[in-house]
């Protein structure tokens, strides 16, 4: 159990064998956090998309089809799985499959729009999201083979240096699998229909770049 | 001239840089370009960087086993020297380092390349650091997969309808 | 403890008042009194409320109980002196808050203001160095370490100023009429609060009367150092008030022009600290 | 939603904000749990107590599409 001033002691820790997931008050809250929302993308119906007719006074809203949205809803799931598990994550190597699988499932979210601007923005996204992979493991190799340990629990409070490159290179990871650079992208998506679950790509991304900062100021 | 000026804008710095980043067709090249910065300061900084010889998961490669890359030694339930982060969390550790299905069994015993094929048959080799210790990973990456399989299934079917 | 949330909501709730009677002067107008904000909710409070056919119901409440829920929480942070990280952890909550809330209700009006929401997602990049800036100063980010670095080593502002221009600038993102507040463009009705009326909009307007109070206090706190509270009070209408100023004066800019100034903010903030890292 | 779901909400949260008003000060929880209490329950408090006394009345509509 270490007790950094940063985020305050860590609660309680889950040992996977060398993976050992710890809870802080700041890890616990992130993880409540994304567990929250999932519940919520599982619980809520999707919004209907409420538009004007050009030229006339008629409304009309669109509603998503049933397998879009229970695509989407499984997505979202999926993300939000990844994102727990993200924020609770006691090693780096852990922590960026985990990451990248939240980069992936938030192209799975938008995948299902019929939309072809957001699915261009989409694909633009996601090319973004296969190259962040190799800064994000490239980061975490480079703490291994310097450190010669992977575990946050090792690192933490700066006994063992870790260099700075291998931090740059994992919050330009994360940057690149959460939330691409500029947001330009990620608005774009936004407009897909399925605000519970299109919530989640903001919610999963936010989630990993908070934990990040945890990371990088830890070890 | 003019006509360069309409599209490209001739307002401040900062409403050119906006106009930039607002196409997402320059998310790719922006991103790009700010790995490529840190992976400047990575290779200028190259020097500084040591290797640790005291590694978590030491290995030692052996050219000639057909298990080449994941050849952790010993023979499959008896203990073998396997490190570990955490010993404490891993009572049974060592005791499973190469566990072979009799068609691995097979491919090693006629081939050189049973390393080479671990991802890409069933029941390979159970790798102990790898699925002992580390057990989260792979379940982790291969949910990686399963989604990947997920959205290209879905998006395969949804062009068929 | 209650007590604290009741101050913490009708105090923020004046200092938005304060905020409109001090933008309308400015600008020539008479403006409303200056509680006119707590009339407000009241009156919001009192309103027929249904929620749009159109919305997604469990959505469309739950952001409103989860935009007070976590201010509350960040009260809590604030009053026991934890984590300086927490506070922003909960300041990016907020963000996906206001986009849920846009998304949620099915209104195109909303739904832009939610995209905007996204693009102003920008302003955590400022929050970031100005953490590692905090944190390079005090060697802690708990608020009650960081105010003892304080009493024996005079305010924080006067080493880290640019990371109390970051701050200033994080929490003039957040003030309803700003230069940042892309969000609540005119010219998209109300931008995410569109749909959100009557006993809706009092729940928000009370998340965010606390979210005001909150972030000022964190300001005075992590820059000025501990206060009695009255004093504090003050001090953070002082801040309010030239963050009131900021805002009457700036017209509201562009939505990428204001990630274009917040990564240059970024920027100037990260050429600060590999500065002081090279030359200390 | 009926107005007394509201103040079924409002009553039981009120309950709650009592307790972690009162239980810290017992001794019988610590005082950051009671906190938490109220971090839960206060929302719903606001929301209840809004809906059980705003107007009745009023069909629920499509979103505000324009002028």
């Amino acid at each position: 159990m270490f007790d950094l001033p940063i985020e305050g002691p860590a609660l309680f820790s889950i040992p996977f064998g060398d993976i050992v997931d710890y809870a802080s008050p700041y890890t616990l809250i992130l993880f409540l956090f994304a567990a929250l929302f999932t519940a919520l993308a599982i619980l809520s119906r999707p919004e209907q998309h409420a538009d004007i007719i050009f030229g006339e006074d008629g409304v009309y809203t669109g509603r998503i089809p049933g397998p879009e949205n229970r695509f989407q809803r499984f997505m979202a799931i999926a993300c939000g799985l990844a994102a727990m598990g993200a924020t609770v994550s006691g090693d780096i190597f852990n922590f960026c499959i985990f990451t990248s699988m939240v980069g992936l499932t938030c192209i799975g979210i938008v995948a299902s729009s019929g939309n072809r601007h957001v699915l261009n923005a989409a694909f633009e996204y996601g090319i973004v999201t296969m190259i962040a992979m190799i800064p994000l493991f490239g980061g975490a190799a480079i703490v291994a083979a310097t450190t010669g340990t992977l575990s946050i629990w090792e690192l933490a409070g700066g006994a063992i240096a870790v260099p700075f490159v291998a931090k740059a290179f994992l919050v330009l990871g994360v940057m690149g699998e959460g939330m691409a650079p500029f947001y330009v992208a990620k608005a774009e998506i936004t407009r897909a229909q399925g605000a519970p679950y299109i919530l989640m790509i903001h919610v999963s991304s936010l989630l990993i770049f908070l934990r990040i900062i945890e990371i990088i100021i830890t070890i | 001239m003019r006509e360069r000026e309409i599209r490209e804008g001739h307002g401040s710095m900062v409403s050119r840089i906006s106009r930039f980043i607002s196409d997402f067709d320059n998310l790719v090249p922006a991103y790009a370009l700010m790995i490529a910065c840190v992976a400047l300061i990575g290779l200028l900084t190259l020097p500084l960087l040591t290797y640790e010889p005291d590694q978590i998961y030491p290995k030692t490669l052996n050219p000639s086993s057909p298990l080449n890359p994941y050849d952790r030694g010993g023979a499959p339930f008896t203990a073998a020297e396997v490190h570990a982060q955490y010993p404490e969390n891993a009572p049974y550790i060592g005791y499973v380092t190469g566990y072979l299905t009799p068609l691995s069994r097979f491919f090693a015993a006629t081939t050189q390349y049973m390393g080479t094929t671990i991802v890409a048959h069933p029941g390979g080799i159970i790798d102990e650091i790898l699925y002992y210790t580390r057990g989260l990973d792979t379940i982790v990456e291969t949910s990686i997969l399963f989604v990947a399989f997920a959205v290209a299934s879905f998006l395969y079917r949804r062009r068929e309808e | 403890m209650i007590q604290y949330i009741l101050f913490a909501l009708a105090t923020g709730l004046l200092f938005h008042g304060i905020h409109r009677k001090l933008i309308a002067r400015i600008q020539g107008r008479p403006g409303p009194p200056v509680w006119q904000e707590i009339l407000h909710t009241l009156k919001f409070s009192f309103k027929q409320t249904w929620i749009p056919d159109t919305a997604s119901e469990v959505h469309f409440v739950g952001v409103v109980l989860i935009s007070i829920a976590i201010w509350i929480l960040a009260l809590g942070v604030v009053i026991y002196e934890g984590s300086v990280l927490l506070l922003f952890a909960i300041y990016l909550l907020h963000k996906i808050v206001e986009h849920g809330m846009g998304l949620s209700s099915g209104s195109p009006y909303a739904k832009f203001g939610a995209i905007r929401s996204v693009i102003s997602a920008a302003s955590e990049l400022p929050l970031f160095v100005t953490i590692l800036l905090i944190y390079y100063f005090t060697g802690s980010l708990m608020l009650s370490d960081i105010i003892q670095w304080q009493a024996s080593n005079g305010p924080l502002i006067i080493p880290a100023f640019p990371a109390a221009v970051a701050m200033y600038l994080i929490i003039l993102s957040k003030m309803h009429f700003g230069p940042f507040s892309i969000i609540e463009g005119k010219e998209i009705v109300s931008g995410n609060r569109t749909e959100h009326f009557g006993v809706w909009r009092a729940g928000l307007e009370a998340g965010f009367a606390i979210k005001t109070y909150v972030l000022l206090n964190a300001f005075v706190l992590i820059f000025l150092g501990s206060f009695s509270l009255p004093v504090l009070v003050l001090i953070m209408a002082v801040i309010l008030m030239t963050l009131s100023f900021v805002c009457a004066y700036c017209p509201l800019l562009g939505p990428y022009d204001t990630v274009t100034v917040q990564s240059l903010v970024t920027g100037v903030l990260l050429a600060y600290i590999i500065i002081l890292e090279v030359v200390l | 939603m009926q107005s007394r779901t509201g103040k079924k909400i409002a009553g039981t949260s009120l309950v709650i904000i009592i307790l972690a008003e009162l239980l810290p000060v017992a001794g019988m929880i610590p005082p950051w749990a009671g906190f938490i209490l109220l971090v839960l329950s206060v929302p719903w408090f606001l929301l209840g107590l809004m809906l059980w006394w705003r107007a009745p009345g009023g069909e629920s509509d499509l979103p505000f599409i324009g002028y």
